[in-house]
């Protein structure tokens, strides 16, 4: 089983982004940050005890799932859109959204363009690779409208060739957007459109089959989610532990029960995955958050209670 | 012929199998053929029980099936609705589009390096030798990012052409911008028919005064300027009847429309900086080649070929270029091979060839990695061995006599 | 001297002449310009323009190299500067960024206090390589050369060194067997005595016994996962393994083309034919899609050596055909002499083919590196960060988000230095060679 | 011939041919392809016996000699050489090829090994011989054919009398029992040819067996205990020397010797 | 010298020189870069003459014989070619190759053309002789050159000698008034240098104005109305054969005919 393997080789192997901004790159260091990286670094925790344990695996939007499925990596988490066919055709299990996204467009302000919809004969940018392509044809053929698509291999490229001007708009998922508007030397000269043609719910996934590895992603990422729904943050996380009287964080955290062992861990699990990188809210704001220069607004990302549609099942 | 040794009746021993050169090498290919049969059923099987156990089946009915994604550039029709296989073929004309054209501008590029490099003149051959060196020792994937980039950086974008910006049209009729280049096209009209059959006939007349040029050299000696009258020939009728017939072909401009050219051809910045690339790339190579061939030519050839009184033009045409050519063309071949192989380069700046669209976004949509690339790499496998077998025709057809 | 005539030809010099300098126009300065740059219309105007490309092209980007920022710890702060220093209009490149992550961009994510495992591999390398590329070296430097592969493997990974060990002694095992078998039964039989042993060795035995010795004497390095490697490291690793690797196996081909036997021959055929026929990033994609395929279910090693296996063959095809050339420029009668001589097949060819062909296609297979060293890039696309992968990841930090020319103007440079350094070095031996065959 | 070696004239009658035999070739045919190389070869050569094949070029002198220690394969007939057949056993052809030394017209040293190296070469690898008694060896032949300081040479750096006179010495070093030369100076300078037929004379008067395919007439008339003429694929006449060239029987033979005896 | 030809030994005295000059120089200089290869030449050549230009390597008799017909450029003094003087006068450089025949060292025949062609090729391109015309010409010379029957093989086909004979009917198919030799014989085996100087002594008997650099004193004591001696690139000594060799008068010239005599 991969937990198992996991726990044998000492280290998580963690498919991410080659570089995304805020999602996943390297420092000068060599570490890896961002929003992508710390649900591995949870899980390291979590499984391992040590959220440095983890092996980052840089995939490409053509090698991600064959990494996945041939075992290269033992948990994908790399902006992947959660779709029908990757899960049932492609034997995969998503185990949940940690982000919330839609495809959008950018454009330059002074395009004289306000909607999608005025799009009509425009050239687009797009990131092969990816289900973008596809959103993007259905949409300009539903809408009755022709474009023309230039293909680019990476989100570096692509921001070059916007802004150099080669394409009048550029798509991709409005955080990719965003966190790369907000790099722009001039980032009021551009906008988001505000049409979202996709729901694109991006959220990490393991191959098909391992039932007990699945849960264990899963619900690392729920006690993130749940974490801060709760108020446990890294900075208050010891003395929650110490014991609390919402016995749902009691439960959470491993002062009361022993949910660990049903996923084949220990009791502290969830409260070292918290402290790898402090709950969902922490991350969001540590690395994509409006306090970065990507500036990403909370939106559906925001908790259930407040308005958005984080929503972790209870932990009992 | 058979081996009819006395010794045939000698009965057979185990031990012959190794140490009878008749049967020794049997032995070999027996154990060869056993050796690779079982490492192939090897590859196999494990296949077959990889794809069980993720499910998978071996079909290509993907093909098929909608493909979903639209390309930009399309020299045969296609939409999102049209078929993975059609999108194949899509890629697969793009790749040999910029191979053809590749291979052409490399040659020319080639071809021009490599003389000049042989100038007398210091300042050119230097500049040729620090073209050569820098193409041939920098990977060609940086130089494909840099001419990419190069394009879509420093050439206007399509609205600097619109009043008040700072471009404008490569006599009135070019735009070269950072989505590529647009060329006028030709329209045609009515009468158009005519003219094409004129041109065709001014053709057929070049070709029948080349004939009777010759004929008649051998004839009386003299020797007609078949060259000037050849592009007289070619320019001349087609252009009085183009004004005969009251101007049938037309020009279409590209015209900025929207938020971009129209009408026209659009050459995209992918196809441009790939195309570039390549030739630049492959034409140091070939540059080398023509160096080397031209060098080959011994200097005694040239100085016999003055003693006779032959000038140095003639000298060329007639007793280096034919003879340089011999030991040109079978690199210059494998060099072509070596730039539709490199064409797959496209990946790095989007161009929609058959890696990208069969071996890329249809493998990447459908999950048929095996099918895919197995396709792909028996595209380029018949390529190659296509281009390699006209090459060797040419070798034998032009091996020097020897004793 | 006068005039002489057919009648009074005789004629003796008694006083020879001194040589003379050429006339003014013939020397110095004045007859180099003249003959190298305006000795005719053609060819002054093609100096005039060669001037002013050069020209153009200096006035570009030489103020963008003059202006350039080396220090500063972002693209912004970069560009603070310049606007202080020069004004918001001047062109300036901002090689900060190499100041910055130029360890980065030679050793990937290696850890920084184990750089001298690489440095120190690379200094071996140019050791082990000295008696395969120059005949002074002593031959039995040539055991080093041997050897090699191990030592690089157990220092650029670490890890116990008892693994790499095993490894070696597989090879060792081989030898013995093929010595004992040989000596009784033949070299065929020695050969296939030697492959089965080794074989055996490595399936079933090597990895426990390692395993238990590892236990017993744990000594090694610090292990480094291959996800850590990148930069030029990255490309040097790739390209080198998959040369020295391929060298056996494109000798092995090389002899298979060459040979009379029916399937031998057109398997190699087949085999050179089919992987010189694709480009290499087919064969690159094959490794990450597809070589998990082709493999027992549940194998998984790294895409890094899933990437040497595949360069590895691709090489060995290329290697194929430069040994092919050496095999064919030995004269026919460097065979016969050693049949007469009673050596069997393999000793021919091992003491006398082999020696000889190879030292002839040594400028190729130097050739052949460099061309598989720059295609090393191709890397890049299956997420392997060599320098141009850096060069997006580096991009994709807040820090360098929109640098692009200065990344790529490092990349090329060393490219250029390595790759210009060893095609110079091939040149010379061919030169060498030709001078060596007269 | 120049003195030296007409002082040493060997007494062709003194020399000890024994009825032993050494090689015995019966009914041998040889095609390469559709082309009839060797007709109906028949030819008994006896322990100690010298003999010169001589023929115009194509006659098959070169092949027949190489069909002897296997570097052609005879598609007909019998090969026995030294008790041993050669047939299709491997073991065999190893065998015989250890016992027949043989010398090419363009020497085909190894380049890359020293002169020791190459002499060594065959005794360490073949008859596995320790090196150090392998060198004793090559040196004692060395000495022999009058080049010992060139020893750590490389052939390139020898003149070609020299080489011819080492791979000889190298053939030697396998103490074969029989010896085959073919044209072993038509490659050389006039002044080298004289080295090189001097060290073969001194070969035969030890009593080697010796096969050499020539024209040079002087060295026949002073070793040969036989001289063959072939033609066309057959042999067409054999003789003693003597009687070879002053009584010439076929027509072809006279015509052959008047040519090149002639120029 | 063969018998047949010195059965045809050209008397000399009957020889007829005419008073006309083919070839006048004087004062002529040559550098290569810095270093002085002619020093002051001056010779003249009459219509009619055989002149053989001999002197150790590198004294300058190939520079001097490939100045005349401008395939080197001098830098000082004249070269007056049956009355064109070359100067960088492109007609004047054409009028005079075409007037001059020239046979290298090397042969240089075009490897690509047939015989035929090869001799050809300069009558219709140059001459702009028909086809025909030019054919019936080369098999005229071929014939000449005892090789007619060759005349469809291409030059990779033919022995050294056969080349050296081609290349002389290639030149002579311009029909040139003079003809310059540079050591045509010194690149061929001795058996094929009597086929080209038996050639060459027949053009000389026909009356051919030849300048010829070679080291064939028999060739020169048969043929030549004149022996020039080179070195250091000046004219040294120049004389009848006979006096010439017998009589040397420079000390240079005695020591280098005693090398060139003695072998
Ligand atoms: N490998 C071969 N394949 C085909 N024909 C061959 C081969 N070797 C030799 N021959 C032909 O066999 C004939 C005899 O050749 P061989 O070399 O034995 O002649 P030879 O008497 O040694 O002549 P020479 O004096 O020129 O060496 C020749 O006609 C030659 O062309
Ligand atoms: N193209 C050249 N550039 C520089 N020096 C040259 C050139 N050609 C010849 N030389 C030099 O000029 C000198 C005379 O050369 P030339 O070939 O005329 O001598 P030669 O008398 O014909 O000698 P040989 O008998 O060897 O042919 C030599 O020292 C030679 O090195
Ligand atoms: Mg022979
Ligand atoms: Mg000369």
């Amino acid at each position: 089983a991969t937990l198992d393997d996991v726990r044998a080789a000492d280290s998580l192997k963690c498919g991410v982004n080659t570089g995304l901004v805020g999602f996943a790159a390297p420092d000068a260091n060599g570490v890896w940050g961002g929003f992508d990286v710390a649900v591995c670094r949870a899980v390291a925790a979590a499984v391992l005890g040590d959220a440095t344990k983890v092996e980052f695996v840089p995939t490409t939007g053509q090698t991600r799932f064959t990494a996945l499925a041939s075992g290269e990596v033992d948990v994908l988490s790399r902006n992947t859109t959660w779709t029908f066919s990757r899960d049932v055709d492609l034997k995969f299990t998503f185990t949940g959204v940690n982000y919330y996204d839609g495809q959008g467009f950018m454009v330059r302000k002074d395009l004289g363009v306000s909607s999608a919809t005025e799009l009509d004969g425009a050239t687009v940018c797009i990131q092969t690779g990816t289900t973008t392509e596809l959103n993007l044809a259905d949409y300009f053929r539903a809408n009755n409208m022709s474009y023309e698509p230039v293909p680019i291999e990476t989100n570096a490229e692509g921001q070059q060739q916007y802004l150099a001007g080669a394409c009048d708009a550029y798509t991709t998922d409005v955080s990719g957007l965003a966190a790369t508007r907000a790099t722009f030397e001039d980032a009021d000269a551009h906008m988001l459109l505000p049409e979202i043609v996709s729901k694109e719910p991006l959220g990490p996934l393991v191959r098909h089959g391992d039932d007990q590895w699945a849960d264990i992603v899963r619900w690392t990422l729920n006690a993130l989610i749940a974490a801060e729904e709760y108020g446990v943050t890294s900075a208050n996380l010891e003395q929650m532990a110490a014991g609390t009287n919402n016995p749902e964080i009691n439960r959470l955290l491993g002062t009361e029960g022993d949910l660990g062992a049903m996923l084949g861990l220990d009791k502290d699990w969830a409260k070292r995955a918290i402290a790898a990188g402090g709950n969902y809210g922490e991350i969001f704001a540590a690395t994509i958050g409006e306090g970065t220069p990507i500036g990403l607004a909370r939106g559906l990302n925001a908790q259930w209670t407040q308005g958005g549609l984080l929503y972790a099942p209870p932990f009992r | 012929m058979s081996a009819i040794s006395d010794e045939t009746e000698q009965s057979f021993r185990l031990s012959m199998l190794l140490y009878d050169t008749r049967y020794r090498s049997l032995t070999i290919q027996v154990i060869a053929s056993i050796v690779i049969m079982l490492s192939l059923s090897w590859l196999v099987w494990n296949t077959i029980q990889n794809l069980q156990s993720l499910g998978k089946d071996f079909n290509f009915g993907f093909l098929t099936q909608r493909a979903g994604y639209d390309i930009n550039q399309r020299l045969v029709e296609y939409s999102s609705e049209s078929t993975h296989g059609r999108a194949a073929l899509v890629g697969i004309l793009n790749t040999i589009l910029v191979a053809v054209l590749g291979c052409a501008l490399a040659t020319v590029l080639g071809v021009i390096a490599g003389v000049l490099r042989l100038s007398k003149n210091w300042i050119v051959a230097r500049l040729m030798g620090v073209y050569v060196e820098a193409f041939r020792n920098v990977p060609l994937l940086l130089w494909i990012l840099l001419i990419f980039a190069i394009m879509s950086e420093s050439m206007p974008q399509p609205r600097d052409f619109r009043e008040g910006g700072d471009a404008s049209m490569l006599f009135g009729s070019i735009a070269i911008t950072n989505r590529g280049i647009y060329i006028p096209t030709l329209e045609w009209g009515a009468g158009s028919n005519i003219l094409v059959a004129v041109f065709i006939a001014s053709i057929g007349g070049i070709w029948a005064f080349r004939r009777y040029a010759r004929k008649r050299q051998e004839a009386t000696g003299e020797i007609l300027p078949v060259l000037w009258v050849s592009l007289g020939l070619l320019i001349l009728p087609s252009a009085l009847f183009y004004f005969i017939l009251g101007r049938p072909v037309s020009v279409l401009y590209p015209e900025l429309g929207g938020f971009n050219f129209s009408g026209g051809v659009h050459l995209r910045n992918s196809l441009i900086a790939l195309w570039l690339a390549l030739s630049l790339y492959t034409g140091a190579f070939i540059a080398e080649i023509v160096r080397g061939g031209i060098l080959a030519i011994s200097k005694g050839q040239t100085e016999a070929a003055f003693a006779l009184g032959l000038r140095p033009g003639r000298t060329m045409r007639l007793v280096i270029l034919p003879q340089a050519l011999r030991v040109i063309i079978p690199p210059l071949i494998s060099q072509y091979l070596n730039l539709t192989k490199n064409s797959s380069l496209a990946i790095a700046v989007g161009y929609m060839d058959v890696r990208s669209t069969l071996g890329g976004i249809t493998i990447n949509q459908t999950g048929r990695e095996l099918e895919g690339m197995l396709l792909l790499g028996g595209f380029y496998l018949v390529l190659s061995l296509v281009i390699s077998g006209a090459m060797n025709v040419y070798n034998s057809s032009v091996k020097l006599k020897e004793r | 001297m006068s005039e002489t005539h057919a009648n009074t030809v005789s004629f003796v010099r008694d006083t020879m002449l001194p040589e003379q300098e050429p006339p003014v126009t013939e020397r110095g300065v004045v007859k180099w310009v003249r003959e190298n740059l305006f000795s005719g219309w053609l060819n002054s105007i093609l100096t005039l323009l060669s001037l002013l490309a050069v020209w153009q092209i200096l006035g570009h980007i030489l103020p963008w190299f003059v202006n350039s920022v080396w220090s500063a710890s972002s693209l912004t702060e970069c560009r603070q500067i310049r606007d202080q220093v020069l004004g918001s209009d001047a062109s300036s490149a901002c090689f900060a960024v190499i100041s910055d992550r130029w360890q980065q961009m030679l050793f990937g994510f290696y850890p920084n206090d184990a750089y001298w495992r690489p440095v120190l591999a690379l200094i071996l390398f140019g050791a082990a390589i000295a008696p395969v590329l120059f005949m002074s070296v002593p031959r039995k430097l040539l055991a080093f050369t041997a050897a090699y592969p191990f030592v690089m493997y157990a220092l650029l990974w670490g890890g116990t060194i008892w693994g790499p060990l095993m490894v070696a002694a597989g090879f060792g095992i081989g030898y013995v067997a093929l010595g004992l078998a040989g000596r009784a039964a033949g070299t065929l039989v020695g050969i296939l005595a030697a492959v089965a042993s080794a074989v055996i060795w490595w399936l079933f035995l090597a990895g426990p016994v390692a395993g238990v010795l590892a236990s017993a004497l744990p000594i090694g390095l610090e292990p480094v996962p291959s996800d850590d490697f990148g930069g030029f490291m990255l490309s040097f690793i790739i390209g080198i393994t998959g040369i020295i690797l391929s060298l056996p196996l494109g000798i092995l081909l090389a002899l298979g083309r060459q040979s009379n036997l029916f399937i031998i021959n057109k398997f190699s055929v087949i085999f050179i034919e089919v992987i010189r026929g694709v480009p290499l990033i087919v064969w690159l994609f094959t490794a990450s899609l597809l070589l998990n395929y082709f493999l027992p279910p549940g194998t998984n090693f790294d895409l890094m050596l899933r990437v040497i296996i595949m360069v590895t063959l691709f090489a060995s095809a290329y290697i194929a055909e430069v040994v092919r050339g050496g095999l064919a420029a030995l004269p026919r009668g460097q065979y016969e002499a050693a049949d007469s001589l009673g050596l069997d097949y393999w000793k021919a060819q091992r003491l006398i083919i082999m020696p000889q062909a190879l030292k002839i296609s040594i400028p190729g297979i130097v050739n052949t590196f460099i061309g598989l060293f720059k295609d090393t890039t191709l890397v890049v696309f299956i997420g392997l960060l060599d320098p141009i992968g850096l060069t997006n990841s580096i991009r994709a930090s807040t820090d360098w988000n929109g640098i692009y020319w200065e990344l790529f103007v490092f990349v090329g440079l060393m490219f250029f230095v390595c790759c210009y350094g060893m095609s110079r070095y091939s040149q010379h031996l061919e030169r060498k060679l030709r001078t060596d065959h007269r | 011939m120049s003195e030296l070696a007409s002082q040493r004239e060997i007494d062709r009658s003194q020399m000890q041919i024994s009825e032993e035999v050494a090689i015995q070739i019966s009914g041998m045919n040889k095609w390469f392809g559709q082309f009839h190389v060797l007709r109906d070869i028949n030819l008994t050569v006896y322990r100690g016996e010298r003999i010169v094949i001589c023929g115009p070029s194509g006659s098959g002198k070169s092949t027949l000699i190489r069909c002897i220690n296997r570097l052609e394969e005879h598609q007909k007939g019998r090969i026995v050489v030294d008790g041993t057949e050669l047939s299709n056993d491997l073991k065999n052809i190893d065998k015989i090829r250890s016992e027949v030394g043989m010398v090419f017209q363009h020497f085909n040293l190894f380049p890359h090994l020293t002169i020791l190296e190459n002499c060594t070469l065959a005794p360490i690898w073949v008859r596995k011989t320790p090196k150090k008694e392998a060198e004793e060896i090559a040196m004692h032949y060395l000495n022999k054919v009058k080049i010992p300081e060139q020893a750590h040479k490389y052939p390139g750096q020898l003149s070609g009398g020299q080489q011819q006179r080492v791979a000889i010495a190298r053939s030697l070093c396998m103490k074969p029992r029989i010896m085959l030369f073919d044209e072993p100076t038509s490659a050389l300078d006039p002044e080298m040819i004289k080295e090189v037929l001097d060290t073969m004379i001194e070969l035969a008067e030890e009593g080697m067996t010796m096969l050499c395919v020539t024209h040079e007439m002087g060295f026949a008339r002073q070793v040969a205990n036989r001289v063959i003429f072939m033609d066309q694929g057959q042999i067409v006449e054999q003789n003693e020397p003597e009687e070879f060239f002053l009584n010439p029987q076929s027509d072809r033979t006279k015509l052959f010797l008047s040519q090149i005896l002639g120029h």
